[in-house]
């Protein structure tokens, strides 16, 4: 029963990771909280689910292809919403309130486009499959979703550390102002972070999608708060810190249903949240980088 | 007598570099002190540890003798240190009164007062106004007392942030580069503010890089260079001292 | 005219009693606190207050002060621990001590009957009660506003170092704010509960703590009216927008985002902007 | 902005011009009985049953005031959706009976907002007939609320006895949504028929609203090998415990009993043949086997292209029978005379089968046990001897 919790938990939380990190990104780089992360994610499983349905693409181009989409609307959120409130040097307030509102209309969409029904991806090979490993029953699934995770991560990791853009995205991270006297083009750079980010939210709804067969407009609100978890249990722009906070969440999750009781699941995730913050107020991972905040 | 602040080896550091190391000296009462370095010599620091806006990694801040490190900013205030700040720090939505009266110590009006606007209020604001009005006289500021401190001139806003500090009733004050962006004439009256606190019972710790107004009302002069105290003395020994010129020509050099 | 107003009977009600809610985080965005703990301190004046008048017998006035005591304290509890935290941390903080105390409400089934809820609690509330008591909050915080403490919040909301340089504490001044905060929700919570006759711990959770965050956002955070205003149009869009089921959702999205972009003084602003329009 | 005030007045010309043109045609001879239909059509899962109901609801409506049942009566549904949001219910309420001055309340979706808002009905004395209010005591809060929607408590016990003879069920464990009222009140009822059946209760797990991955409580339910697992889920959350359970290998002989909100086509849809075998009681299935039942499926699925699930079938009865009430007060505005009347029917043939009142005014009907067919996804009716 304790490596089926393990599993369990891990390919939970690998999940909750993909999401968190992009949140993070876009607070790391940017210092801002994007509350339409959300709903980003509802429309990335949206997406994926209608190339596979509809187009009947293999699963891979559905993954992308919500990527892609989830990008754009991340891009969207900054063009209509973070750029305009960060020129007029609007309180930051403003821009939590202005993701809500913007996952409001998001969400109002796809119940206009998809219906309020919970539907779920069609079958396919993946889906039964299954290995026993020290009596515990791993799915491919799962398999594929931390696979994913950790792909994902890895490629975010080599983007940042290797590329001119990653040096450029953590130019602007450290300052905006100096990533401007030595040339970055901010704006552009902004862009694409919210796109990675937006992409990542998108990709993470597809994996979440597939794991659990479960896709309705409302998805993006419990994994909001799962995502402020993280991102606190992390600390607030550490890309490390949300891969190492998802998944810790994803098992004290596990472990809080063998332990307390299943009653309390949430609560023992948002009370080690406080506790974490009582004792290391800038989150469990604090760095150079979360001091910013 | 006990002078009035002594710091002993006092330091600071940031992650691994060195903002202070050892720093002692003392504030005799009623002295004005100048405090000198090139830029990045741990200035601002010091008046930062002093103030209780930061605290010292290592040493002892003795206030009257007794051990003040590490204590808030606010509680330091009320112990009769206040400060003015390099960048000036005053509440732009404010007029120059109110940011004045901010930091009264004459006591402000009690809650069932201001709830129930007793008459009382009244008179207490009044009270308080006519001491703001002033310190802004003092400051020669008094003719702004009803703008907005966003919208003033940058000598009459540091010149406001003076009569705030001297608000707070301190003993000790510390002047953060008063003098920078002021005009010539500006500067004039600032020196005789300054060299009239002594006579107020303040003692002065002036951090400025305007050579004339530190040779010209300070009793004393402290050097810092990267951290360190490198010279302390009468203006004089240490305009000469080659340790001095030469952490400046150095500083300039790079 | 008497079927009109009861036509609009509880949307007068809940304008009222949102716009009093929303005051209580109107004095922290004036020192600059997102708290989300609304919906936590308005379960605990909730529950305790219908707890008095349902088992212990109390009436009505008694127990709203009650509820408005507990709350405070609970408020001065959590604002000794979470009010160190910087910006977005202290707003997390917030947000979970609100999902614990809804959890704990879920599971304690004999105090607040779980997820069924609690009915048939007495309907208490008049609107002549939260007319006058929005009335009373709106003077203490304009008397205070006005008044040598209402500039050192001002001054707290543009800089904190500069306010404790000049020797004040502002630890203990937020914390005494936030304490008052509290005492809003708490009023809140009992008044709530004694309104509709039901109530159930989803009514406070992150959703409630949002809306009512939201409210004085969208009105103005500078203003007196700035509450009211963006309660009550919290409250009356959805109902002016009913002529379009479907697209409601998005219209009360779009209006939201369009006041966070068009208008930075929120919706107060209007009318100036108006005129300045019309002037130029 | 200008854009909105312009449509929104655009929509009320049209409506006005709508509203003229048919009060021209049924000039004099035509009486309208107004009758508020509160069902939430947003606000997440609820919207799910809502506009099942709503369109159920709509089609009774049009089918009988095309069919000239109530001769020159004809029946206008005034819809308003809650959003799910309880101050929007009563909201609602107020406003249709004192604006709108409706004669009857159909609905609302929600037992939460029943509780709250079915009072301001019973004080002005308008009937209220609900049709997915499941929770207990709903009815007792006054003489003018009724239900179609059959409460837990008149199912469970039996649908669980048959669990037992026929499959020898000795351990069970229940898991249920903690946060929904609807789930937890089916979970306090099956609580109550495990005891009183004398089973050995070996574990209870809960969830909230929204949760999706139920592996961590199934993991440890399939460590305390009960005989069956009991369900206090709504159709999603069940279809997702069955699929979960099967991905965790559960075994085979273990037996899944649901509830009420589990009938549904959903379940079907999102469980495949996971769903196969599980037990549930109900009022009504898709393919119950009357005349009046396969009718109204019919002329629902051609209507919407959809199949209507309980809930719908449910608010399809509650609106016949306010229609009978009407047609035997003979009145429009009278909601006493129509609340009396209402009280009166006991022998109405419904699709969920003969129906009447209990004493408090709940609907009684016999209560079927059904079994779900995973392969051709329809629930069959158990042979209950």
């Amino acid at each position: 029963m304790l490596v089926q919790q393990l599993v369990n938990g891990v390919s939970l939380g690998a999940i909750y990771a993909v999401f968190a990190i992009g949140f993070t990104l876009v607070f790391g780089v940017m210092n801002v909280l994007n509350l339409s992360q959300g709903a980003v994610f509802m429309w990335g499983a949206y997406v994926g689910l209608e190339v596979v349905r509809t187009l009947a693409l293999p699963l891979p181009l559905a993954i992308l292809a919500a990527a892609t989409a989830a990008g754009l609307l991340g891009v969207l959120s900054e063009v209509l919403v973070f750029r305009p409130l960060q020129r007029r040097g609007a309180h930051r307030w403003m821009g939590m309130v202005g993701g809500l509102a913007l996952a409001r209309i998001l969400i109002g969409l796809a119940q206009e486009i998809f219906g309020t029904q919970v539907v779920r991806y069609p079958d396919n090979a993946l889906a039964g499959a299954a290995l026993e490993l020290l009596g515990a029953r791993l799915q491919l699934l799962q398999i594929v979703a931390i696979g994913a995770a950790l792909l994902m991560v890895i490629a975010l990791a080599a983007l940042l550390r290797y590329t001119n853009v990653g040096r450029a995205i953590r130019t602007v991270a450290f300052s905006e102002n100096v990533a401007r006297l030595v040339g970055v083009p901010v704006d552009r750079i902004r862009l694409m972070t919210f796109f990675v980010s937006g992409a990542l939210a998108g990709g993470a709804g597809v994996l979440w999608s597939l794991l659990f067969q479960s896709v309705s407009p409302f998805m993006g609100d419990g994994i909001l708060l799962k995502g402020l978890t993280v991102l606190i249990l992390g600390g607030l722009g550490n890309i490390v810190g949300a891969l190492v906070g998802g998944v810790l969440l994803g098992l004290v999750e596990v472990a809080s249903v063998v332990v307390v009781g299943s009653g309390y699941r949430d609560a023992v995730g948002f009370g080690i949240v406080l506790l974490i913050l009582l004792t290391r107020p800038t989150g469990l991972f604090a760095t150079r980088e979360t001091t910013r905040a | 007598m006990t002078p009035l602040l002594e710091l002993r080896s006092v330091s600071r550091h940031f992650g691994g570099v060195a903002a202070l190391s050892n720093v002692s000296f003392s504030l005799p009462r009623g002295a004005v002190i100048g405090l000198i370095g090139p830029n990045g010599s741990g200035k601002t620091t010091l008046m930062n540890v002093i103030s209780g806006v930061d605290a010292p990694t290592d040493g002892a801040i003795l206030l009257d003798g007794a051990p003040v490190q590490g204590l808030p900013a606010n509680l330091l205030a009320r112990r009769g240190i206040a400060r003015t700040f390099q960048h000036i720090r005053l509440i732009p939505d404010l007029t120059a009164l109110q940011n004045v009266t901010l930091a009264l110590r004459t006591p402000s009006a009690g809650a069932l007062d201001i709830l129930l606007r007793l008459p009382r209020l009244g008179r207490i604001e009044r009270d308080r106004r006519a001491c703001g009005l002033k310190l802004l006289d003092q400051v020669g500021a008094g003719q702004h007392a009803d703008t907005l401190a966003g919208g003033l001139s940058y000598g009459d806003r540091r010149r406001i942030e003076i009569a705030r500090a001297l608000a707070s009733e301190p003993r000790l004050l510390l002047l953060d580069e008063p003098a920078a962006g002021m005009t010539h004439s500006e500067r004039t009256s600032l020196r005789d503010l300054i060299a009239g606190l002594p006579e107020r019972g303040l003692t002065v710790l002036l951090v400025e890089h305007d050579m004339d107004l530190v040779m010209g009302v300070c009793d004393e002069i402290h050097v810092l260079n990267q951290g360190n105290s490198i010279a302390s003395g009468k203006p004089e020994a240490v305009r000469s001292d080659p340790k001095v010129i030469e952490a400046y020509l150095g500083a300039e050099d790079a | 005219m008497t079927d009109l107003f009861y036509a609009y009977h509880n949307v007068i009600d809940l304008c009222l009693l949102n716009s009093m809610l929303a005051f209580g985080c109107f004095i922290l965005l004036g020192v600059n606190l997102f708290s989300l703990a609304t919906g936590g301190l308005m379960a605990i004046g909730a529950y305790l207050s219908i707890w008095l008048t349902m088992q212990q017998g109390w009436s009505f006035a008694p127990a709203l002060t009650a509820a408005l005591v507990a709350a405070s304290l609970a408020a001065f509890g959590l604002g000794s621990l979470v009010l160190r935290l910087r910006g977005d941390y202290f707003t997390m903080a917030t947000l979970a001590f609100t999902e614990v105390v809804r959890i704990i409400a879920l599971n304690w089934d004999s105090v607040t009957g779980g997820a069924l809820g609690v009915f048939g609690i007495p309907q208490l509330t008049e609107t002549w009660q939260l007319a006058g008591l929005l009335a009373l909050v709106i003077y203490l915080i304009w008397a205070v506003r006005h008044s040598a403490v209402g500039e050192r919040m001002r001054a707290i909301a543009a800089d904190e170092l500069a306010v404790s340089t000049a020797g004040h504490d502002v630890a203990r001044f937020k914390l005494a704010l936030f304490t008052a905060s509290g005492a809003i929700a708490g009023l809140g919570g009992g008044l709530a509960a004694h309104l509709n006759m039901f109530i159930a711990p989803g009514d406070f959770g992150f959703l409630r703590s949002v809306d009512t965050v939201i409210a004085p956002v969208l009105g103005g955070v500078w203003n007196l009216a700035g509450p009211v205003i963006g309660a009550s149009v919290l409250v009356v869009l959805p109902e002016a927008l009913r002529f379009s089921a479907q697209m409601r959702e998005i219209l009360i999205g779009v209006t939201m985002l369009a006041v966070v972009l068009f208008l930075p003084a929120g919706l107060v602003g209007l009318p100036k902007l108006s005129r300045r329009r019309a002037a130029s | 902005m200008a854009s909105v005030t312009l449509s929104r007045r655009a929509v009320l010309t049209i409506g006005g011009a709508v509203a003229l043109s048919g009060s021209a045609v049924f000039a004099q001879t035509t009486r309208v009985a107004k009758i508020g239909l509160v069902q939430s059509t947003t606000g997440g899962s609820a919207a799910l049953y809502g506009i099942q109901q709503k369109q159920a609801i709509e089609l009774a409506f049009a089918e009988i005031n095309a069919a000239n049942t109530l001769k020159d009566i004809k029946l206008e549904a005034i819809h308003a959706d809650d959003g799910a949001d309880r101050g929007q219910t009563v909201n609602i309420f107020q406003r249709l009976i004192r604006q709108d001055k409706v004669v009857a309340i159909l609905g609302p979706t929600l037992s939460n907002s029943a509780f709250a808002a079915d009072p301001i009905a019973q004080q002005a004395g308008i009937p209220v007939i609900a049709s997915s209010n499941t929770a207990p005591n709903l009815t007792k809060m006054g003489d003018f609320i009724f239900r179609t929607s059959i409460p837990e408590d008149q199912v469970f016990p039996t649908v669980l006895r048959y669990a037992v003879q026929k499959r020898g069920i000795k351990k069970v464990a229940l898991i249920y949504g903690l946060d929904d009222a609807l789930t937890r009140g089916a979970h306090d009822v099956q609580k109550k028929a495990v005891t009183e059946l004398g089973l050995e209760q070996v574990g209870i797990e809960s969830y909230q609203r929204g949760d999706v991955d139920f592996s961590a409580q199934l993991t440890k339910i399939r460590e305390q090998k009960p005989d069956a697992v009991i369900l206090g889920t709504l159709a999603e959350e069940a279809a997702a415990i069955l699929r979960q359970a099967r991905q965790l290998g559960f075994d085979d002989k273990i037996t899944f009993i649901g509830c009420n909100a589990n009938i549904s086509a959903k379940l079907f849809d999102l469980a495949g043949p996971a769903a196969d075998g599980i037990i549930v009681g109900a009022s009504w299935f898709e393919g119950y086997d009357s005349p009046r039942s396969k009718a109204f499926v019919a002329a629902y699925q051609k209507r919407y292209g959809s199949s209507p699930d309980i809930y719908a079938a449910q608010g399809y009865d509650a609106a016949y029978l306010l229609a009978e009430a009407i047609r035997r007060a003979d009145d429009v505005t009278n909601s006493r005379l129509t609340r009396d009347k209402l009280a009166s029917i006991s022998d109405f043939e419904g699709v969920l089968g003969r129906f009447g009142w209990s004493a408090d005014r709940d609907a009684t009907v016999q209560p079927k046990v059904l079994i779900g067919d995973g392969k051709s996804k329809v629930f069959v009716a158990a042979a209950t001897s």
